[in-house]
């Protein structure tokens, strides 16, 4: 009888051990990140790293901002293409489709999820990046912002629609009905009542979408021309700039990590660490808002 | 469903756990050759490793790529039995991995290339040079059409990269506006796709899905390379960690001999003997 | 009927309003289908043609030629899946029972566990959004260099046990947790340990979760690029073991489309490769059917 | 049916509702006369909350709801109403007040806004106006601002049907409107639907018979037959069916013989 217990609570403890090697996975990760990124930013100086517009490392110019604007700009486009899409897909899940419609877009939302990120980078390499390449602006080579956003904005649909669907329904419908008794249309209420009570749902999935976008990888290096240039606008139009090639955090670990070594390898951890750091960030501002919500 | 209990699951698990900690190392190190390292000698070494094993049927050769610097370090580490470099190992290598040993198994000259489209054909090294710097950034600047030039080139720490500078920009810097791609087949791929552009490129990928430009008049051939008359050609490297033995030695032996310097030229870089 | 609110008036527009939301939120959705539509049916129209029986069972060769087949690439790609989900299911599915079954019991006793459970669940929560880039770079310092297992099966199949473990450790909970609590109680009722309770009783109950989990996991590693894409060193050769280095059909297609000219063979990799995440999804969906019915009987 | 005085406002004839397959009320024909406080009682799942959510077509919002036979307001067919405008002029306070996480003021001004009504100076007086008149102007009027969620049970309940009241219906709908709620709560409510009757018909869905017996005016009794289908059994003043119940099962019910 007694050993039957000291078995439960062993047993116990062991689990809670295999429930730790998360949080060990994180530390390590953590770990050789920072300890191979610090050679560069004790060198280079983290300031400089951040503020630096020149990433030259034959030069030893390790300037971030080339990547960070880059990041910062396909996730800008991605949201503006991929947010109103996702939003109105968790809408339409969530409230309006009758249930043999959302039998189909459910699945292929989910599958949409699944497909590999190389997939979407052939596909905008074979069939987006000569139709951006269409826009007829000087310089414009194809690959650049715009294919790449597109890209992005259908690989952070799923994520999007997903968390605000599941937030939406999370809305009481005790609001739903007392709106509509008021003699209200269906999206009133939908505009009026149900999407402001599931705001911080939504805008946690938006958040979360935008964590996945600014980790893409090899999709970003297929279409986007990793050059190392801050992006501007190819002509006096403001909006060319979207026709300008860019590199992102992810696609400058990639592209240079085999190639690198010594101090060049370093940095290349550093950008490593900055985007870990920096997702770490976007991912528990998501989580600190969805409880927010759900107390 | 009652088949599957969870004390089968977990026995799976457990089991397929245990599998993966127990083959560490294949049979022995003799009956496999790994080399990682440039994506310029990738391709050679995978057409030399195929003919190799033709006669070694004991023996497998297992190429990855990585770059340049990937191979120096590889072989230095000795996570690779032979490391590849398709540019000169630097001296600050030699003081890190002071045991390794150069293997020159080839050199290869470094094309100029731009979209079939492109109606120019010859360049000299002064106009290579102001394109790949952004000084000329449209295609009339060199007596072509109005066109913006789209210039692309491979990413720092490259070798072929590493070469093109020392060889072709002196001290200029390559403009930061370029395409950077991460090896040969895809600048050779994004050239050909992309019109108006312009790249340098490995001798060993060139085909008609590019236009190779002549420099200085002299267009980019194994013959012109080899008579000394084309102007920019590298080595290239295998790199074994210390003197090279077992397996490693035999298939070097084997890349040098005539047999091995035919499928190098016959590959389109330029023979060492 | 002049009420000040009344409706009477802008009904009209109201409705209209209605109308060009509902058509706008409609063509949301059935856009969603047509890029999946677009971008599956693309992939595989271009792909079919190179799909053959000796497509799938030949080598590639040819280096930058892109010639040969994916056989070695699937063979690469099987063994990852074997090495990360033999590393993760076990120690996920401990940790997902240990979250669910034990976590609250033993934290209520000491506040050092309480400490270590929300740590734990910490440590779920930020691996799940860690970007797989980082996983390949962590791989790439820790597998690759510093234990000196070089690219390798091994050393990729480590850093990719890392990225599936959140999944398989969340849908192991959510598995638990839906197994309904009179189960435990009426075992717990007749004596039983809690772990006895947990092996005869929940586990078996939520078998179809966890398998969810695990298949979930399976197209992850499929899908799965940017970490193989730093650490399996891409050499299309048979992998002979744990420490040859390898190509997956993911990182073939990469390659493919990058490295050679040969589209066709990358749209034939990618066109399989879609085809087996279809039938992944569609065996979880058929898992999740099991356990919903499971749970409503 | 009789002795229903004054002007008729709904009258439902040979209406029934089916949940799929399942028959969950059957004919029913009743009249509901105007300013007075009908009361529907009976057993729980008689169907007495499915009946009055007829009435502004609430049960549509359930998959696989149908319904036959005839539903009026004032002698138009209610299903060939505008359904948002039908539910403008019969409003409804739910079991459960369900204020919108918004402040008081926007929870009243709902209504009004949706409709169209821009003008703050007006929103302002139809806000104090319906307050006033859901007897909650007093406890708010300072702080207007304050979340609809903060105020209590009874509060919030008083602040749904001043929202109600604030697009001018014409009948009220109310499902146990005090089930949820304290006795001192109730107790206002109560008192609250008395003034409200002079301006409003409203129908009052209750399981307490006391409560039934206190307010209404007329009462229906709903049962449930063998197949758990609901069934009309009795309906007219509240007077009458309380002491001389015609119906043996309304006797029962009413003596507390079954609950």
């Amino acid at each position: 009888m007694r050993t039957r217990f000291i078995v439960d609570k062993s047993v116990g403890y062991f689990l809670m051990l295999m429930a730790l090697t998360s949080i060990l996975a994180v530390f390590l990760i953590g770990f050789f990140t920072l300890r191979e990124g610090l050679p560069a930013i004790s060198e280079i100086g983290l300031g400089r790293l951040l503020t630096g517009s020149v990433w030259r490392p034959g030069l030893e110019e390790f300037g971030l901002v080339p990547m960070i604007a880059g990041s910062v700009l396909v996730t800008i486009g991605a949201a503006i293409l991929g947010v109103p899409l996702a939003i109105g897909c968790a809408v339409f899940l969530a409230e309006i489709a009758p249930r043999w419609m959302s039998n189909i877009v459910r699945p292929a939302v989910e599958l949409l999820a699944g497909i590999p990120s190389v997939v979407y980078g052939l596909f905008g390499m074979v069939v987006l990046v000569p139709l951006a390449r269409k826009v007829p602006v000087a310089g414009n080579s194809g690959f650049g912002l715009l294919a790449a956003s597109a890209v992005l904005a259908v690989m952070i649909l799923p994520t999007i629609t997903n968390i605000s669907e599941y937030a939406i329904r999370l809305v009481p419908r005790e609001y739903r009905e007392g709106s509509l008794a008021l003699g209200t249309t269906r999206w009133q209420t939908i505009t009026r009542v149900i999407l402001p009570s599931a705001r911080s749902g939504i805008v946690a999935a938006i958040i979360l979408g935008i964590g996945r976008a600014l980790g893409e990888t090899i999709a970003m290096i297929m279409v986007i021309g990793n050059s190392v240039i801050i992006p501007r606008p190819l002509n006096a139009n403001p909006l060319t700039i979207f026709l300008s090639q860019a590199r992102t955090l992810t696609g400058n670990i990639a592209v240079e990590i085999n190639y690198a070594t010594g101090i060049h390898e370093s940095a290349l951890f550093a950008t490593g660490v900055i985007l870990f750091v920096l997702i770490m960030l976007i991912n528990s501002s998501a989580r600190a808002i969805m409880r927010e919500r759900t107390r | 469903m009652h088949k599957i209990t969870a004390a089968s699951i977990l026995k799976a698990a457990v089991f397929t756990a245990a599998l993966a900690l127990v083959p560490l190392k294949s049979a022995g190190a003799d009956t496999e050759i790994t080399l990682f390292g440039s994506t310029t000698v990738q391709p050679l070494a995978e057409k030399l490793g195929e003919a190799f094993e033709a006669l070694h049927s004991d023996i497998m050769v297992t190429v990855g790529g990585g770059g340049s610097s990937v191979g120096v370090k590889a072989a230095g580490e000795g996570t690779a039995d032979i490391g590849m470099a398709s540019r000169e190992v630097k001296e600050s290598e030699f003081q890190e991995f002071p045991g390794i040993v150069v293997h020159t198994i080839a050199r290869d000259g470094i094309a100029i290339v731009a979209h079939p489209g492109v109606s120019v054909s010859n360049l000299t090294v002064e106009q290579v040079r102001q394109i790949f710097s952004g000084e000329i950034s449209n295609w009339s600047g060199v007596g072509g059409p109005n066109q913006v030039i789209v210039v692309i080139a491979r990413e720092e720490g490259s070798g072929t990269r590493a070469a093109f500078e020392e060889l072709v920009m002196d001290e200029a810097l390559i403009t930061s506006g370029a395409i950077l791609l991460p090896s040969n087949g895809a600048v050779r791929t994004s050239v050909s796709t992309t019109p108006n552009s312009i790249a340098f490129l490995s001798f060993g990928y060139l085909d008609p899905s590019v236009r190779g430009l002549s420099i200085e008049g002299i267009e980019p051939s194994v013959s012109n390379a080899k008579t000394g008359i084309y102007p920019v050609v590298r080595p290239l490297n295998m790199i074994t960690p210390g003197p090279a033995g077992g397996a490693a030695a035999r298939f070097l032996e084997f890349i040098m001999s005539p047999d091995g310097q035919a499928i190098v030229s016959s590959e389109g870089y330029i023979s060492v003997i | 009927m002049n009420a000040p609110g009344s409706g009477r008036s802008n009904l009209g527009s109201r409705r209209l309003m209605q109308r060009i939301a509902f058509s706008l939120v409609w063509a949301a959705g059935s856009l969603s289908v047509l890029i999946l539509l677009i971008v599956v049916g693309y992939i595989v129209a271009k792909g079919l043609s190179s799909i053959t029986w000796q497509f799938i069972t030949t080598p590639p060769r040819g280096g930058i030629s892109g010639e040969g087949g994916i056989s070695t690439t699937i063979v690469a790609t099987l063994y990852l899946v074997v090495l990360t989900v033999g590393i993760a299911t076990p120690l996920g599915v401990g940790a997902g029972i240990y979250l669910v079954e034990y976590a609250e019991a033993m934290a209520r006793k000491s506040r050092i566990i309480r400490a270590v459970v929300s740590t734990a669940r910490f440590g779920v929560e930020t691996l799940a959004g860690v970007p797989s880039i980082i996983f390949g770079l962590f791989g790439y310092a820790l597998f690759v260099s510093s234990m000196h297992l070089g690219f390798s099966l091994l050393a990729a199949g480590l850093a990719g046990a890392c990225l599936i473990l959140p999944v398989v450790i969340r849908t192991t909970e959510e598995a638990l947790k839906a197994v309904p609590v009179s189960y435990r109680n009426g075992s717990l009722a007749l004596g039983a340990t809690r772990w006895q309770t947990t092996q005869k009783v929940v586990l078996p109950a939520a078998i179809p979760g966890i398998m969810t989990g695990i298949v979930l996991s399976v197209g992850r590693i499929v899908s799965e690029t940017a970490i193989f894409y730093v650490t399996l060193g891409g050499s299309y050769r048979m992998p002979t073991s744990l420490l040859s280095g390898g190509r997956t059909m993911a990182l073939h297609v990469y390659y493919l489309a990058m490295e050679t000219r040969a589209f066709d063979k990358a749209m034939g990799t990618a066109a399989i490769l879609v085809i087996s995440i279809i039938i992944i999804n569609a065996v979880i969906n058929l898992f999740s059917r099991k356990l919903s019915a499971r749970i409503g009987a | 049916m009789e002795e229903t005085t004054g002007a008729c406002r709904l009258r439902t004839i040979g209406y029934k509702l089916w949940y799929g397959d399942f028959c969950a009320l059957h004919e029913t024909t009743l009249d509901i006369p105007s300013n007075r406080i009908t009361a529907i009682i009976g057993p729980s799942g008689c169907g007495k909350s499915t009946f009055i959510r007829t009435f502004n077509r609430m049960n549509e919002l359930i998959p696989g709801v149908r319904v036959a036979g005839e539903v009026l307001l004032d002698g138009q067919d209610i299903f060939r109403l505008d359904v948002v405008e039908l539910r403008r002029l019969v409003g409804m306070v739910f079991q459960k007040p369900n204020p919108f996480p918004k402040t008081i003021f926007d929870n009243v001004a709902y209504g009004p806004r949706a409709h169209g009504l821009r003008d703050r100076n007006r929103l302002a007086e139809i806000v104090e106006k319906s307050l006033r008149s859901a007897a909650l102007w007093d406890e708010v009027k300072d702080d207007l601002s304050k979340s609809g969620l903060a105020l209590s049970g009874g509060q919030q309940q008083r602040l749904c049907i001043a929202r109600t009241l604030a697009v001018e219906p014409e009948v009220i709908l109310m499902d146990e409107p005090a089930s949820a709620l304290d006795p001192i709560a109730t107790l206002k409510i109560e008192e609250l639907l008395q003034t409200l009757k002079k301006d409003y018909t409203i129908v009052i869905v209750t399981h307490n018979m006391q409560q039934a017996a206190r307010v209404s005016d007329f009462t229906a009794f709903f049962m449930t037959d063998e197949n758990r289908s609901g069934h009309l059994i009795e309906y007219g003043p509240t007077s009458r069916v309380f002491t001389n119940p015609r119906e043996k099962t309304t006797e029962d019910y009413i003596s507390g013989r079954f609950s």
